[in-house]
């Protein structure tokens, strides 16, 4: 048995890069370090199909197996024929491939939209209206005296995740866990509250109200009624003086706040809270963002296109306007007449009304497993795995960029390659129509 | 493949070539002193010949300018374009899209660009953005100034430790040069602070920025990079920061050169001056020191700047001040973004409106003119915008166009511009106006002498690299001073531009946007036993304190598709 | 029985996804419904029952669990997946990002069967 | 005028910028025919989907546009105009009236979001319903709608009037959340009910709103009730209760004015 050192994750944005792989035969049998979900990654279950050879429809709706060269042609075909084709995913893959399917897209004058768009767009938009202060992990574990995280709950979603950063020592943060006070925001009691100093029990849906209040507090007004979302007006009170004395105070937030009502304004009220505490306290935030390399993909889109996500180069230039060109907007307007899914899996994560529209259109999937999207694909590209079977850049969800490894050899083409030849062919056909 | 430049104008100033119409060979990619009688015939008669531009200073790959990007889809709108023939689209005024970025700088005749703030955590992704921007060569900037063990090493004054765990940190990053961004300032802004002046120490480090600026400028003098400390000063933008900006000056004076390639005659390397060279105690009673700052450069021959010209335009700020940017969002309460990176340094980056009939940016404006017009030598000047800091570097045209014409600055003035430009500095009674070789020598020739690129770059003599851009502007008909907005037209989209002898640009439209630029680094080695010694401590402290593993920190060479080191001492 | 629902990731759904989405441990994983007892009680459930949960916007069969992290009073949890995402609130409102979270559904004990993730998919109709 | 009759819509929208008096203006008919407009990644002539008939003024002021039917997939009419008239005998998709300086448009239907989005002039009428942001700035802008009126006399969604910064808003059905969102300057009046967040993060300009408003946010000052209050140079008559805010801000400005009736639960 071999061990691989200095792996990096392939599933969450907290990117673990200190995982040890143990390989024997070409095959990843174990792992140290790894969280269960990282681990169940490396290691595949007994049973999970996995798509040894790219795979295409017939007229029965059966899965016939193909060549590479063949679906290639066929996804091709596909899309230099849509009016306006989409181009989703994206999160699951490195950057290198990223950056071809942004080119893929703009020749074919499709819209391209990654997962951000279900999980933290609306941090985009907040951040793109109000600004974005942020730090690195390391500012967090070195320095962090007040750790809050709101509407996300680390302990299932990023299980690694606090006991990097939050309870691991640092240079002025010697007693690690001890050193810090740590405050949830969840209307749950969930197992990551479970471990807080304060528990903000928040009414659901009542996130911007309560730092509405939380913020007219902060600057000296009274706040206007005795109770803000299901909270008492003192203990608001203690929030925020908890939240004003930090020396160092870090805002961690997720979907409990980016999926409820408002969405953005959320995130624009808190991103806003943490500017203004830089006037009492040093304060930063970062959004706890969900698939390992979702953060890639906004980077590389943007400084391909000057925009990060739900991009429509329909008119040959970017444009960007999420809610008219994001992926569920386009596929519940119809607007969209084929779509491409890469790394990531709408069929298990968009919403009935969107899944509809994927059932009308031509859809193409390079997913290396069985899945809810597969389910509803006409033509499969199987790809070697990222960060097991083929290497690239990923970011972090605070936009650290670390090149995750190779460990196992594979077959397959890449994500990369696919991407590559479907745009060389897609190129041939454009041409050849000219 | 041979080229001939026959009849331009040719504007040379390392060659000392005052518009002589001469032929310029190209063999090869390479300027050569003849060709055979084959080689393609480039007709400039009528047209300027200069080296291609050089950009000492710019922001335009990495994760600040990215943040600048995304956060501004605003801006981006503002300003798109369809993809040149075999190119790519982009957007961005401001801060535009990477392809956009190295069209725009070819369409201008530049042909190599500093990307001047690179946190070395983060440099894969400035590298990244490398590959993405098409026809530049390019190098990047590594922060140092507030670094965790460059305080500790020269608290200790282990000077040697410093200079092994700098030539490390280059390698490992790919970095070019020692940057130093308001050194110690941006450690105590990770606890919401700042320093002041150059003797105010950052807080647990202990350490005076002087120090930091005293020890950096050994080591670079040590480790014989090619481009002195690259020092963005203390208080930028503070109004009597003039005085923090002297006291800098002299802190590397008398260090002696050791540039193991190039040329250099400085020590020091200070950059966006214009925000530096402020007097008065608030914005109320804020006047011009340009006077001042450009009497010291013209007594010192230490010294290097680049002046960081306002441009009047609506455009993003960002830099590794993350204190100056915290400010900057205090003062105009616009959208406020900011990194803060463990161990290494910071970032902000704020929108910011210089507009004409304000105040402060009318006056910034004139700042910046002084010292460009009251600076004798041109040989100690670097023309930028710090872009996007001041303006957006696709105003470079513009800015040339004042500098060469002071009748383009009486009607600036005599326009819209917000009369604190003439009450509160002397920029109304100069009426220097630069040549043709004052601004070869400024846009070419002093920064790639002071980068220690000049053995290939910023000239046309044999064995340079054959970057060359042609303008539609006869000097000999035309009158840049009177004829300004001829002048900038000119300079903003060249008639022909070579890089490495290949045709980029034709008549301003970009015609190879798949070429790629080289990326410079620094490969250097002083002492191996000491930097073993080092690396190892680096690595202990890596455990603890990063939040990546060791083994992951450093930028794998494939990275650098067209690596080209720069090696200093080796041994 | 009138209720809010309330979706998102759990570890034991993390873990399903990255092991196989066509296993079984997807299903005990995602197809579930987390209640608090009171809840359980109220409406004659036990671990192991089924319900149907049933929205403006669709209905699903789901297995109930009785939930280890409380809920407010009135609320159900179903993990992030196909199965809640067939009564999650499809509205972008005009922002890309569909209302995933805080959905009013009714919900019912039943006797109809969790489906599996295939059969699931094919109630969209495309391959029958 | 001219008549643009609808032929047969795509499901794949259509783009027409080009759809404005200022366009149209001096053209003849067959010129308007051959206009391009995008219908997904690639240009048509407006011809393809639409029947053109009559004459265009001199100029766009003299000139009059008449869709004549239902567009709910044609993207961005009256885009940037500045003068003349098009009226819509039907519903339109998003951004109807964006950017628009002056002159007048008039929906007959339903209008898709970003309605006025941008708008520094001129009337935006919409008879039905419109989606949300209407009034609005595009993304990251922190200076949206800055002059004219817009008139929605059904309902309203998220976001009306957000960034707003001069010009007028009236909606007379109801809204859903954040009416006047970083409103800085302007008039909204909400003739309806709101669910919450009226005014969030408000830092100027004034909001009224004569029906019920669900949740109110803690962010606010009161002022007590005033009568027949008065707001850019119009007398509202009833009786209101006044607040200020919203103090989330720094130095925040603005005033938001519900009825008294029926919103005695939102007074502290």
């Amino acid at each position: 048995m071999e061990l691989v050192k200095n792996v990096v994750c392939p599933f969450c944005g907290t990117l673990c890069d200190d995982i040890i792989c143990k390989v024997e035969n070409d095959e990843i049998v174990g792992t140290i370090n790894a969280c269960r979900i990282g681990h169940s990654k490396f290691v595949h279950a007994e049973g999970a199909m996995r798509w040894k050879k790219p795979q295409i429809r017939d007229e029965n709706g059966e899965l016939v197996e193909t060549t590479y060269d063949d679906a290639i042609e066929k996804a091709a075909q596909v899309l230099a024929a849509s009016k306006r084709p989409l181009m989703y995913g994206w999160s699951c893959t490195e950057c290198e491939a990223q950056a071809v399917g942004v080119d893929l897209a703009e020749q074919t004058k499709a819209i391209v939209d990654n997962t951000a768009s279900v999980c933290h767009g609306p941090s985009v938009l907040a951040l793109q209206d109000v600004g974005y202060p942020i730090c690195t992990f390391g500012e967090v574990k070195n320095r962090a005296d007040v750790v809050v995280y709101w509407g996300c709950n680390p302990m299932h979603a990023h299980p690694r995740h606090l006991s990097r950063h939050v309870f691991a020592r640092g240079f002025f943060r010697e007693r690690g866990r001890s050193d810090r006070t740590l405050i949830v925001v969840d209307p749950r009691e969930s197992d990551s509250s479970k471990l807080a100093d304060i528990h903000l029990q928040v009414g659901y849906n009542q996130d911007y109200e309560l730092l509405d209040a939380m913020r007219a507090a902060m600057m000296g007004h009274e706040i206007l009624y005795d109770e803000v979302a299901g909270i008492p007006r003192e203990e608001i009170m203690e929030a925020v003086e908890a939240l004003k004395n930090a020396q160092f105070g870090i805002l961690f937030f997720g979907m409990g706040i980016t999926h409820s009502r408002g969405k953005h304004r959320n995130i624009d009220t808190a991103i806003m809270m943490v500017q203004d505490l830089n006037n009492f306290a040093k304060f930063t935030l970062i959004p706890m963002r969900g698939h390992y390399n979702v953060t890639g993909f906004n980077q590389v889109a943007t400084w391909e296109s000057g925009y990060p996500y739900c991009i429509d180069f329909a008119t040959g230039i970017p444009r960007y306007n999420p809610g008219e060109t994001g992926a569920n907007d386009v596929l519940q307007n119809k607007e969209t007449d084929a779509m491409m899914v890469i790394a990531s899996d709408p069929g298990a994560h968009f919403p009935q009304k969107s899944l509809r529209r994927m059932a009308e259109i031509p859809v193409i999937a390079i997913e290396p497993h069985r899945t809810p999207t597969t389910e509803l694909a006409d033509i499969i590209l199987p790809p070697a795995i990222v960060g097991m079977e083929t290497d690239g850049t990923a970011y972090r969800m605070e936009g650290v960029p670390i090149r995750m490894r190779k460990v196992v050899d594979s077959d397959l083409l890449s994500d990369r390659e696919i991407l590559q030849r479907l745009l060389k062919r897609v190129m041939e056909i454009k041409t050849a129509s000219k | 493949m041979e080229h001939i430049i026959k009849n331009g104008f040719v504007y040379d100033p390392l060659n000392e070539v005052d518009g002589e119409k001469m032929d310029i060979c190209i063999k090869d990619g390479k300027i050569v002193d003849s060709v055979s009688a084959d080689a393609n015939v480039i007709d400039a008669t009528g047209k300027i010949v200069m080296p291609g531009g050089v950009d000492p200073h710019a922001h335009v790959a990495g994760a600040k300018v990215n943040v600048g990007r995304m956060y501004r889809p605003e801006d981006s709108k503002k300003d798109v374009e369809a993809a040149a023939t075999g190119g790519r689209a982009g957007s961005g005024f401001s801060v535009p899209s990477t392809f956009m970025t190295g069209q725009r700088y070819a369409q201008m005749g530049y042909t190599t660009v500093m990307e001047a703030a690179m946190p070395p955590l983060l440099a894969r992704h400035t590298h990244e953005e490398f590959h993405d921007t098409p026809i530049i060569d390019h190098a990047a900037f590594p922060l140092f100034g507030n670094n965790w063990f460059v305080m500790e090493y020269l608290k200790e004054g282990d000077v040697d430790g410093c200079a092994a765990y700098a030539s490390w940190l280059l390698k490992a990053t790919k970095g070019y040069t020692i940057k130093i961004v308001n050194p110690g300032g941006t450690e105590a802004w990770a606890w919401g602070g700042n320093v002041h002046g150059i003797h105010d120490p950052s807080p647990y480090f202990d350490i005076e920025a002087a120090e930091i600026i005293k020890g950096l400028a050994q080591v670079n003098e040590m480790l014989g990079l090619p481009h002195p400390i690259h020092l963005h000063c203390n208080d930028l933008g503070h109004p009597g920061n003039y005085e923090t900006t002297l006291a800098s000056f002299d802190v590397p004076k008398g260090i002696k050169v050791n540039a193991k390639t190039g040329s250099r005659d400085a020590v020091l390397y200070a950059t966006h001056v214009q925000f530096h060279s402020y007097g008065g105690t608030s914005w109320r009673d804020v006047v011009s020191e340009a006077p001042t700052i450009a009497n010291y450069v013209n007594k010192n021959d230490h010294i290097v700047m680049d002046i960081g010209q306002v441009t009047l335009d609506e455009t993003t700020t960002m830099t590794a001040d993350g204190p100056m940017e915290f400010d900057l969002h205090s003062l105009n309460g616009l959208k406020w973004a900011n990194c803060d990176v463990e161990l290494e340094t910071g970032s902000g980056v704020v929108p910011f409106i210089y507009a004409a009939r304000a105040p402060v940016p009318a006056l910034q404006w004139a700042v910046g003119m002084e010292l460009f017009l009251l600076t004798e030598d041109a040989k100690k000047v670097c023309l930028t915008t710090d872009s996007p800091n001041a303006g957006p570097f696709t105003r470079y045209p513009r800015v040339i166009s004042w500098l060469m014409s002071n009748r383009a600055r009486t009607d600036l003035m005599e326009g819209e511009l917000h009369k604190w430009a003439q009450r509160k500095s002397s920029i109304a009674t100069i009426d220097r106006e630069y040549s043709f070789l004052e601004i070869a020598q400024v846009t070419r020739a002093t920064p790639a002498k002071v980068l220690g690129l000049s053995d290939t770059k910023g000239h046309l003599g044999a064995g340079a690299d054959a970057d060359v851009a042609i303008y539609n502007f006869n000097p000999e008909i035309q009158n840049p001073s009177a004829d300004y907005r001829a002048l900038e037209a000119a300079f903003q989209h060249a008639s022909l531009v070579l890089k490495d002898g290949i045709p980029v640009v034709k008549e301003g439209v970009v015609v190879n946007p798949t070429l790629r630029g080289r990326t410079y680094w620094v490969d250097t080695m002083l002492d191996e036993t000491v930097y073993n010694e080092v690396v190892a401590d680096v690595e202990k402290q890596f455990k603890q304190f990063y939040s990546v593993n060791f083994a992951n920190y450093p930028v794998q060479d494939s990275y650098l598709p067209h690596s080209t080191p720069v090696k200093g001492v080796i041994q | 029985m009138n209720v809010i629902l309330n979706t998102g990731r759990t570890v034991w759904q993390g873990q399903a996804i990255e092991s196989g989405k066509d296993l079984k441990m997807y299903v005990d994983a995602a197809a579930i419904c987390h209640m608090n007892r009171e809840m359980m009680d109220a409406m004659g459930l036990k671990e192991g029952d089924n319900i149907q949960v049933v929205s403006n916007f669709g209905d699903v069969v789901v297995k109930v669990v009785n939930t280890k992290e409380t809920l407010p009073e009135g609320m159900i949890f179903i993990p992030m997946g196909p199965w809640a995402n067939r009564v999650i609130d499809p509205d972008t409102d005009s922002t890309a990002t569909p209302r995933f979270k805080n959905i009013p559904v009714e919900i019912d004990s039943t006797d109809e069967e969790v489906l599996d993730m295939p059969t699931l998919l094919k109630v969209y109709r495309k391959y029958s | 005028m001219i008549t643009l009759k609808p032929k047969e819509q795509p499901e794949v929208p259509l783009e027409v910028e080009n759809v404005t008096p200022d366009a149209f203006a001096g053209k003849t008919v067959d010129e308007i025919k051959a206009l391009p407009i995008w219908h997904g990644n690639g240009t048509v002539p407006l011809s393809d989907f639409f029947e053109v008939e009559g004459e265009a003024g001199a100029t766009a002021a003299e000139t009059q546009i008449i869709i004549d039917g239902d567009v709910p997939q044609t993207k961005r009419i009256g885009s940037g105009m500045t003068a003349g008239e098009i009226t819509v005998k039907g519903n339109v998709s998003m951004y109807v009236g964006v950017g628009m300086k002056g002159g007048k448009i008039t929906v007959e239907g339903n209008a898709k979001s970003w309605a006025g989005q941008d708008m520094s002039g001129g009337e935006l009428t919409i008879m039905g319903n419109t989606g949300d942001y209407v009034g609005s700035s595009y993304r990251g802008d922190w200076r949206g709608m800055s002059g004219g009126l817009i008139t929605v006399y059904g309902d309203a969604g998220n976001e009306a009037a957000e960034y707003m910064n001069g010009g007028k808003i009236v909606i007379k059905g109801d809204v859903s959340i954040m009416p006047g969102i970083h409103m800085n300057n302007g008039l909204l009046i909400i003739e309806g009910n709101v669910i919450a967040r009226t005014g969030g993060e408000m830092a100027g300009g004034t909001i009224v709103v004569k029906g019920v408003i669900d949740e109110f946010l803690a962010g606010f000052k009161y002022h007590g009730v005033e009568k027949d209050i008065e707001v850019d140079g119009e007398t509202i008559p009833g009786a209101f209760y006044k607040f200020t805010g919203d103090y989330a801000i720094k130095g925040a400005n603005g005033t938001v004015y519900a009825a008294v009736a029926g919103n005695s639960h939102i007074a502290p």
